[in-house]
């Protein structure tokens, strides 16, 4: 194996580890029992993922085609910069729509001080129009069954 | 895959329609959306898949696949989204006006 | 322009220049101006009779769409003249009569501007040889008749009689349009002589006896003849000289006249002999019939109208027998027939006119035609009473007066035809000469009605409007003038006949004439003891007898209510069309989304997939396939079951989210089949729609459950796969015939051809420039359009008001 | 061999893929459904970085920025709908 | 509209999508410009440009994004269509088919060997409808009461 | 190199933009917009010569030859349809100047107009199979705004359903333009014409063109028409006479277009299946007219009757019915407008809408009443008015072909029309005054002019119809023989 | 801070004009530009302030860290994933910490949430503080409150 194949298994390599943390953060979001765990392994594993797939694409175009894809790079920069928010949003975002944590959650030190900020959030909503109502409506559902 | 593509095609047709043939306006615009989708599978199929490059110049060593679909869907990608924000902003508007977004207490006045 | 032209114009300059004249001249009442039009059409006319009646004829062309040999070209032969003369002579009689008639409080320059319309028209359908240019001018006569009848516009019955004159006169016309364009298709000429001169060549193709029936059906509507005559009664809401005029003298006499033009093209057809002839005869007698039991004096003659119209028409049948005979010393005994025909259209203009103006004058003087109402007018209106009579006894054919000579050749004519031995007349030629003389007993009975109930018996002042008195003598002028020639006519038959009638047999007997065959008759009044004679005395006797016992049989009429069923009929017609039309068409537009979408769908599934399967499009090869990698099977799969999970969402929410993921997909087999510009485009455009979606969400409703019923949704989705089927099924079809490569090989050389290596892109900026210029457009309208939905709202909203 | 390691790779993200797609559809909520979106649009972007190399293009560089950058989006766009209902704001709120 | 009753605190999702956006505002210059010979063009490139004020209107507000772009994205859009339908009619002022382009090389200091074209006028055109027509349906859609 | 082909759609292209600069200077936007449809009327006559002298006329966008580029292709037909949509256009728009609210002014009302118009002459125009996509969208773009411009409750009603449906009916055409680049693999038209003569028009081109069938009967209301009467009944009264006007006449024109120049040689098929659906829409069409009381409806069917009788001119397809049917659709195309102007001024003068609402409006508005009456004559084809001829070219076209049902409902359907209108003559304009001269709201010289003028329009068109005869025969010369067409697009130059 | 990386640029452009090559290049600007870090590093004490790459250094330094953080607590993470059973005790806690600033705040929030098992649901008005959700709180509060405070302290070195 010359160096040039070396590398570009190497990328090769990087890509396939990368398909795999996909897959296994996949799983995690079957498997995993509320949202906010689910979170953990959607937003983030697969942010790892994606790194290393960059990463291989890069180190194969640099070493193929000698192209050095400042392009590829702004991307793994960029997902590494809003993988994390997304995650956050989302989280934050479920917390305050009352999607419930999974029974085996063993603390919760922001729920005295967001009961406040719940209970104003819930009149926002009604106030906007019942808007949630329907989505919540059916969450409420589904953690019933 | 041509076929593929040509059946899933089908598929979003079939779903578009059975959207489109709702009550509800909201479901009817994403009906819409979505046959445009279909549309613009069928053309890109038209040339044949993943017979040349892409279609750049310098890009890949085969000949450059049919480049005219491409463009065709990219006018109709634009014009889809002009009508799906207007349909859009008509059924929210109807909405405010008349208070259902529901075609069948949209029917209007029978003149006699 | 010839004067000829001209002559034809005239009218309908005066037309337009009338309402200016009445408008700018107050003194001189707008009647007097309208009068020098017929008046002086009248001269120019008769200082024609001589060439005319010398055989020759006068031509004149005005091209109006020559590129169609559509034109108005002028002709006049005897027929045309003798209508001609009856049209500017009975209208100078007419006008005069109006100046008196008409209140100047009425609206005088729409009255008169119609008439000179009519006028016009008029003259243009008896001139025309052109059977499009007639057609215009016939449909200008229903029109200006709708106005006339219409005059007195706010009164219902007005608008009701208006409309229903309009209905089947139009209705007619378009018949005989129709019929037109069949023997002008093919003889291949719009020319009524060209056409006549073709007969041999055109009357075996079929579309040559079609074409003769609707061409009948606009002659039989427009001349009233049963059981289309149920509009010239209601037609006698219009001002009384409208009536003498159009209704009796001139515009019903146009659908004669159209039958008398087309004799020598249909004339020797049994069918053209048959339909004209018996519908001539029933219309005869039912009008007769009917106009025994009218109690209003217009509508009397009216019915009388009607009855003499169909006597004319039913003559015009049987002298078309001679043609079927072609040239023989026996095809002029039926010509006869024709030329008694003709002789009694001018007989009838005398005295019917008359008699419409009497009633006219009757009506003015003490305010009511009702013959319960009437009676014993004859001491204090006694030149109108010998009016009256004189015109009566004409009409019922009484000596010494014109109708008895055109009657008796009417008798003469229907003997004849009983003895014939063609067109099955050996069977039924008896009913003929039967129903002739029914027909004419009962016509008999109204006339006396008419003189009786109005002039004689007593004089019941307290039921009239006003005093009975004479009118002014400007109102008696045309009676009289009319009555006069009524007599004269009588003495003098055969200035009529030889200058007028006899020229006029050229027009329906051209082929005859050009064999040499002799037409002209010489009109008797005294004919020897023949059988024409003893049937006038058996009418006289009869129709006293019936008179004298009318409240006895006259229950007879309620066996007959058919004529209110005609018109009942008529107006059940129209109430069921509208009423039906509102049920059907409010059955399929339901104003419902859904049900529209159906219906292009279902549009879509039949007619596309009838054509597959008519056409044998449904037998193709697959086109060759690139081999499917496991990713895009995946992608594929992910996106028909997000796409199908979209209607199981229970939350819009949760629809977008899918729909996103077919967006995502979308893009990524653009990746996959080499489109990079495509899947930039896309996933932004789908980014940008997705927030618009939940922007616009905040304003709606949550989404609910469908709640179809069972039924509804099965058909929504047998709709759907078939859609989705037909779409499909094309789309591969499509593909497996690709019978030619594409252009675009062409932009490959985007490089050298427009300085870019992005073919795509070269396509929309360069190549294909103005869709991308436009698509920006559209893209424009629905930026400023969504803005303008946004901010132009109704401030109060006042619903509906425009 | 690396072709054989690159379509693996694909298979794997498409398997990957697959699974999002069915939590998206089962959610059971909402977030979850965001979660899984998210997910997807950022394992597209290494699948388009794979195929970029294995179709040995560079075409697709800017798709995989742009798909990170529009996942991002969507998503912020989505929380924010679940959080507020309202997405933008017209006015200043501290 | 809704009244804040209670707050959140978005500092990273403010402070992350400031940068972001800088960087998409970037890479919607570059697809604009690099169009002609790589994936791109005026487009895609305005719609990445909305896309980046969407991003801002999304994490911001309407008020802060209209203080820091105070123009009429009305204006923006017929402005663009302007220029894209004036280069058509520009082709006539040479005597040229409607819509004719040109292009030629130039040789200018510190670019080198650049190509103009007019289909950069035209295309600059179309990224500005594209950006004015997306800002101005979001806003008036946002900005309903 | 004929720019000025493209000038009636750029201009109006072009002055939209313009006037959404001068938003606040409405005497402004009033002026440039009609100085641009005069001058659009004057490019159309002066091409119409051009065309008469050199033949066909196109203009290659951009320098690029066909079948590569995209081409405007300017001949008799499509001229003349330009010309009178400019015509009707610039009356349109003075009657705007009089009954169009201020506030819809400030609203690039005339913008949208001007759109809609380009959109409309871009269709007439364009030779490329895409293009005339985008094209109808312009024209729809523009349509879904000014429908529902105002935004009152019925407008948001049908509004959404017309936009939904043309969003359908837009789909289908794409994805029919998807199926024939599949076979024949270009986009222009002669190309396409000359490529299918040449490979024969296999089952499956036909199919395709059924396709197409389906969505120009959609755009034009053949058969498919259930969308219309609802639509063209709520914009605002010069909104509703262009579309009346001339949104159907580009679904019309286009038919003609592709089943003349295409698909033309199955005409046992497509045809047939045009000559039946045009026999159900004037059915259809005659029931509607005499159905409802609603003045507007009654007119909107109207539209739909001429849809139908148009049509049969293209199931017949002979010389003569073609001549027709251009004849009608230039007639129709006038007095359409004039109908709906008239039923709208009608309806804003009484604030009423159905016929039994209103009577004796003659006595207060005798010149309206004159021209709703020449307007219901010269619609039933009553000559000398404009209609005539087109109806006997038809007429004469279904005999040489043997067409005698569709001859029948033609004909037939013609008395509908003049029952339907003249039920609302003599029941709103005749009868009794109602409305006493005090409260009778004064009619405006602006809504009277531009009705006038098209009231004379309809009478000179048909006495004047000889006029015309020469570009009407070299039209549908055109439409009978594509291989004109063919060879003035293909031909280098 | 500014003024040294002018000065760098300045150095790196002398650099490329002093080559005197027949073209401008790139690569020479950059060697230029390393050229004139070196110059730069060696004369900063004369501009009285830190070494303007000195933050790159750290920035680096960051980077390494949080690679660390990451590759473990991804293993942590993997690993429950592939677990048969899942038996972890998620939970949502307070960190109270010591950075202020958007930026500072910011970035340790990136860090905590790139670092798989955690995310930061919210900070708190005044931004000093966290409420962050762990995956494991049992097993793994304390070694996340550890590379906390190694990022706290990373961050630092970077801003301040
Ligand atoms: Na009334
Ligand atoms: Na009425």
């Amino acid at each position: 194996m010359t160096v040039d194949g070396t590398i570009e298994f190497i990328a090769a390599l990087l890509m396939l580890s990368g398909a795999v943390m996909a897959l296994l953060s996949a799983i995690g979001i079957m498997r995993f029992p509320d949202v906010y765990t689910r979170s953990h392994a959607g937003t983030k594993s697969s942010t790892l993922a994606v790194l290393l797939t960059l990463l291989g694409a890069f180190i194969h175009f640099a070493s193929d085609q000698g192209f050095y894809s400042v392009r590829l790079l702004l991307g793994i920069v960029f997902v590494f910069l809003t993988a994390p928010v997304a995650g956050h949003v989302i989280i934050r975002a479920a917390y305050r729509a009352n999607v419930k944590m999974s029974d085996t959650t063993i603390e919760d030190e922001l729920k005295g001080v967001l009961q406040q900020v719940k209970q104003d959030a819930e009149a926002d909503r009604t106030e906007t129009g019942e808007i949630m109502s329907e989505d919540k409506k059916e969450e409420l559902k589904h953690q019933e069954e | 895959m041509e076929t593929l593509v040509t059946i899933l095609a089908g598929v979003l047709v079939t779903v578009a329609t059975y959207l489109l043939l709702s009550k509800s306006l909201i479901r009817v615009v994403i009906g819409t959306a979505m046959l445009t989708h279909a549309a613009h599978l069928l053309i890109i199929t038209v040339p044949g898949l993943k017979i040349g490059s892409v279609p750049i110049l310098g890009e890949g060593d085969a000949g450059p696949v049919d480049a005219l679909p491409q463009a065709l869907i990219l006018t109709s990608i634009v014009i889809g989204f002009a009508v799906t924000a207007v349909s859009l902003v008509l059924t929210y508007r109807t909405y405010q006006e008349i208070g259902t977004d529901k075609l069948d207490q949209l029917r209007g006045d029978q003149d006699e | 322009m010839s004067i000829l032209i001209l002559a034809i114009l005239i009218p309908f300059i005066s037309a337009v220049i009338l309402p200016f004249a009445h408008r700018y001249i107050r003194r001189i009442h707008v009647g007097w101006f309208a009068m020098l039009v017929p008046l002086s059409l009248f001269i120019y006319f008769i200082q024609l009779t001589p060439i005319i009646a010398n055989g020759d004829v006068i031509q004149s062309t005005l091209s109006w769409i020559p590129s169609y040999g559509i034109n108005f070209s002028a002709y006049v032969d005897g027929l045309s003249l003798t209508l001609a003369l009856l049209i500017s002579g009975v209208g100078t009689l007419v006008i005069l009569y109006s100046i008196y008639y008409l209140s100047p409080k009425e609206s005088l320059s729409h009255f008169y501007t119609y008439l000179m319309l009519f006028m016009g028209a008029m003259l243009g359908v008896v001139m025309s040889d052109n059977l499009l240019g007639l057609y215009v001018f016939w449909e200008l006569t229903s029109i200006s008749s709708f106005l006339l009848i219409a005059f007195w516009y706010q009164r219902k019955r007005s608008r009701d009689g208006a409309k229903k004159s309009l209905l089947i006169t139009v209705t007619g016309g378009i018949s005989m349009l129709v019929g037109f364009l069949m023997i002008g298709f093919i003889a291949e000429s719009w020319s009524i002589r060209e056409i006549i001169g073709s007969v041999s060549m055109i009357n075996d193709h079929y579309l040559f006896i079609p074409a003769m029936i609707l061409i009948l059906l606009g002659a039989f509507t427009k001349s009233a003849q049963f059981p289309f005559h149920i509009w010239l009664p209601d037609a006698m809401e219009a001002p009384t000289p409208v009536s003498a005029y159009l209704h009796s003298a001139t515009m019903v006499k146009a659908g004669i006249y159209l039958v008398a033009r087309f004799t020598p093209v249909f004339g020797g057809e049994a069918v053209w002999f048959w339909v004209v002839t018996s519908v001539g005869l029933f219309t005869l007698f039912w009008g007769s019939f009917n106009a025994v039991k009218q109690t209003d004096l217009k509508a009397l003659l009216a019915y009388s109208t009607i009855s003499q119209l169909g006597m004319i028409m039913s003559m015009f049948g049987i002298g078309s027998a001679a043609l079927h005979l072609g040239y023989s010393t026996e095809s002029v005994v039926y010509t006869g027939a024709s030329f008694a025909a003709l002789f009694h259209l001018v007989n009838h203009s005398t005295f019917k006119g008359a008699l419409f103006m009497v009633v006219g004058i009757v009506d003015h003087s003490v305010g009511t035609r009702d013959t319960r109402r009437l009676g014993g007018l004859i001491s204090l209106m006694p030149i109108t009473f010998t009016i009256a009579l004189i015109g009566s006894m004409s009409m019922a054919g009484l000596p010494p007066f014109n109708g008895f000579l055109s009657k008796e050749m009417f008798f003469t004519a229907v003997l004849e035809i009983n003895e014939a031995n063609f067109f099955a007349l050996e069977t039924w030629g008896i009913i003929l000469p039967v129903i002739a003389w029914i027909a004419s007993v009962f016509t008999f009975v109204y006339s006396t009605i008419f003189i009786v109930k109005t002039f004689l018996g007593p004089y019941q002042e307290e039921r009239l409007e006003h005093p009975a008195h004479e009118p002014k003598w400007g109102m008696l002028v045309s009676p009289i003038i009319l009555v006069v020639l009524v007599i004269a006519i009588f003495f003098f038959p055969n200035v009529i006949g030889k200058n007028l009638v006899t020229p006029a047999m050229n027009g329906l007997f051209p082929q005859l004439i050009a064999q040499g065959e002799e037409l002209g008759q010489r009109i008797y009044a005294w004919h020897g003891f023949v059988p024409e004679l003893y049937m006038t005395i058996g009418v006289v006797l009869l129709g006293i007898v019936l008179f004298l016992t009318k409240k006895y049989w006259q229950g007879v009429y309620n066996l007959f209510p058919e004529d209110l069923a005609l018109n009942e009929l008529y107006g059940g017609l129209l109430d069921q069309i509208e009423s039906k039309s509102t049920t059907v068409t409010n059955f399929y537009m339901t104003r419902y989304l859904r049900d529209y979408l159906v219906y292009i769908f279902l549009f879509f599934i039949l007619l596309i997939g009838g054509t597959i399967v008519f056409t044998g499009a449904y037998s193709f090869s697959l086109p060759e396939n690139a081999n499917i990698t496991s990713l895009e099977f995946i992608i594929v799969l992910s996106m028909a079951v997000a796409a199908i999970s979209i209607l199981f969402a229970k939350s819009r929410l949760t629809a977008i989210v899918l729909n996103s993921i077919l967006g995502f997909g979308i893009a990524m087999l653009f990746v996959l089949f080499s489109a990079p510009d495509l899947a930039l485009t896309q996933l932004v455009v789908e980014t940008v729609t997705t927030v618009l979606f939940l922007v616009a969400y905040y304003f709606l409703p949550e989404w609910e459950k469908e709640g179809n019923r069972r039924r509804a949704s099965i058909t929504n989705w047998i709709i759907s796969i078939g859609v989705g089927a037909v779409f499909t099924f094309v789309a591969l079809a499509a593909q497996g015939n690709k019978a030619f490569d594409s252009i675009s090989t062409y932009f490959e050389n985007a490089y050298e051809l427009a300085g870019g290596n992005n073919i795509v892109n070269a396509i929309l900026g360069d190549f294909r420039a103005l869709d991308t210029m436009l698509e920006v457009i559209v893209l424009l309208i629905a930026g400023l359009g969504v803005y303008v939905f946004i901010r132009l709202k109704n401030k109060k909203e006042s619903e509906e008001s425009d | 061999m690396i072709e054989i390691m690159l379509t693996l790779a694909l298979t794997l993200y498409g398997i990957a893929i697959a699974i999002s797609v069915i939590r998206t559809i089962i959610g059971p909520s909402l977030p979850d459904r965001i979660v899984a979106l998210d997910m997807i649009g950022v394992m597209l972007v290494s699948c388009i970085a794979i195929i970029s190399v294995s179709y040995g293009t560079k075409a697709f560089l800017e798709v995989i920025l742009i798909l990170a950058i529009l996942a991002f989006i969507s998503t912020i766009a989505f929380s924010k709908y679940i959080e507020r209902g309202t997405i933008i704001d017209s006015r200043r709120d501290d | 509209m809704i009244k804040h009753r209670y707050r959140i605190n978005n500092v990273i999702l403010r402070t992350v999508a400031k940068l972001v956006s800088l960087i998409i505002l970037t890479l919607a210059v570059y697809l604009f410009l690099a169009g002609h010979h790589s994936p791109g063009g005026g487009f895609v490139g305005g719609l990445v440009l909305a896309s980046a004020l969407v991003l801002l209107l999304i994490v911001f507000d309407i008020e802060t994004v209209r203080k820091g772009i105070p123009v009429d994205f009305k204006k923006v859009a017929a402005f663009g269509a302007l220029l894209s339908v004036g280069t058509g009619f520009g082709a006539l002022i040479f005597g040229e088919n409607f819509l004719s382009q040109a292009f030629d090389y130039f040789n200018l200091p510190f670019f080198g060997k650049t190509e103009l074209t007019t289909v950069m006028i035209f295309e600059a055109g179309v990224a500005l409808v594209v950006v004015g027509v997306v800002v101005t349906i979001i806003l008036s859609i946002s900005e309903d009461e | 190199m004929n720019n000025l082909i493209a000038m009636p759609m750029m201009l109006p292209v072009l002055t939209a933009i313009i006037l959404i600069f001068l938003r606040p200077y409405i005497k402004i936007q009033r002026t440039i917009s009609l100085i641009v449809m005069i001058a659009n009327i004057g490019i159309s006559i002066y091409l119409l010569q051009l065309i008469q002298s050199n033949g066909i006329l196109r203009l290659d966008f951009g320098g690029w030859e066909p079948p590569f580029g995209i081409l405007f292709v300017a001949d008799s037909f499509s001229v003349i349809l330009v010309l009178t949509s400019s015509i009707v256009t610039a009356i349109c728009l003075l009657y705007a100047f009089s009954s169009v609210e201020k506030s819809y002014e400030h609203m690039f009302f005339y913008s949208f107009i001007n759109l809609l118009v380009a959109g409309v002459n871009g269709s007439f125009l364009t030779g490329d199979l895409f293009n005339l996509f985008v094209c109808f969208e312009i024209m729809l773009l523009a349509s879904y705004i000014l429908i529902a411009f105002g935004g009152k409750k019925g407008q948001l009603r049908e509004s959404i359903k017309y936009v939904i449906i043309n969003v359908i009916s837009s789909w289908i055409f794409l994805v029919a333009i998807g199926y024939l680049y599949a076979v024949i693999g270009s986009l222009n038209l002669a190309h396409l014409s000359e490529r299918i003569a040449e490979h024969g028009q296999t089952p499956i081109i036909t199919v395709i063109s059924i396709v197409f069938l389906t969505v120009f009967a959609l755009k034009a209301g053949l058969f498919l028409y259930f969308w219309l009467p609802g639509s063209y009944s709520v914009p605002s009264t010069v909104v509703g006479a262009l579309f009346g006007a001339l949104l159907t006449k580009v679904g019309i024109y286009a038919m003609f277009r592709f089943f003349s120049l295409l698909f033309y040689h199955e005409p046992a098929i497509t045809h047939t299946i045009i000559g039946v659906l045009a026999g159900l829409t004037l059915v259809g069409g005659s029931i509607g007219a005499v159905a409802y009381k609603d003045i507007r409806l009654v007119a909107s069917y109207n539209v739909v009757i001429a849809v139908g009788f148009i049509l049969v001119g293209l199931a017949v397809s002979t010389q003569s019915s073609l001549e027709g049917a251009v004849y009608y659709l230039v007639h129709d195309m006038i007095v359409k407008a004039l109908l709906f102007l008239l039923v709208g001024t009608m309806i804003a003068l009484t604030k009423e809408t159905k016929l039994d609402q209103m009577s004796g409006l003659i006595r207060n508005y005798p010149l309206l009443g004159w021209m709703f009456f020449i307007v219901t004559l010269s619609l039933a084809g009553i000559p000398p008015l404009s209609g005539f001829i087109g109806k006997v070219l038809i007429g004469g076209g279904t005999l040489e072909n043997g067409s005698y049902i569709l001859l029948a409902l033609a004909f037939i359907s013609s008395i509908f029309v003049l029952y339907s209108l003249l039920r609302v003559f003599l029941s709103s304009f005749w009868g009794e005054t109602i409305i006493s001269k005090d409260e009778e709201i004064p009619m405006k010289k602006g809504l009277l002019i531009p009705c006038a003028l098209l009231t004379i329009g309809s009478i000179a068109l048909g006495l004047g119809a000889e006029s015309l005869s020469v570009y009407i025969q070299d039209a549908a010369q055109v439409l009978v023989d594509p291989q004109l067409y063919i060879d003035a697009v293909l031909s280098s130059d | 801070m500014p003024a040294q990386f002018l000065i760098n640029v300045f150095i790196a452009l002398l650099w490329t004009l002093i080559s005197d090559e027949d073209e401008l290049s790139f690569t020479t600007f950059v060697a230029g530009y390393l050229v004139g870090i070196v110059i730069v590093f060696l004369m900063h004490r004369f501009f009285g302030e830190r070494f303007y790459l000195s933050r790159f250094f750290s920035l680096i330094k960051l980077l390494l860290i949080f690679n660390r953080e990451l590759i473990l607590s991804a293993k942590v993470v993997l690993g429950h994933i592939i677990r048969p059973k899942i038996k972890f005790k998620p939970g949502l806690f307070k960190y109270e910490t010591a950075l202020r600033g958007d930026w500072e705040t910011t970035a340790l929030a990136l860090l905590v949430m790139l670092t798989p098992g955690s995310v930061v649901v919210e900070v708190t008005q005044k931004g000093d503080a966290f409420y962050i959700h762990a995956m494991d709180v049992d097993q793994s509060k304390n070694a996340l409150l550890r590379s906390l405070k190694r990022f706290e302290k990373a961050i630092m070195e970077v801003t301040r």
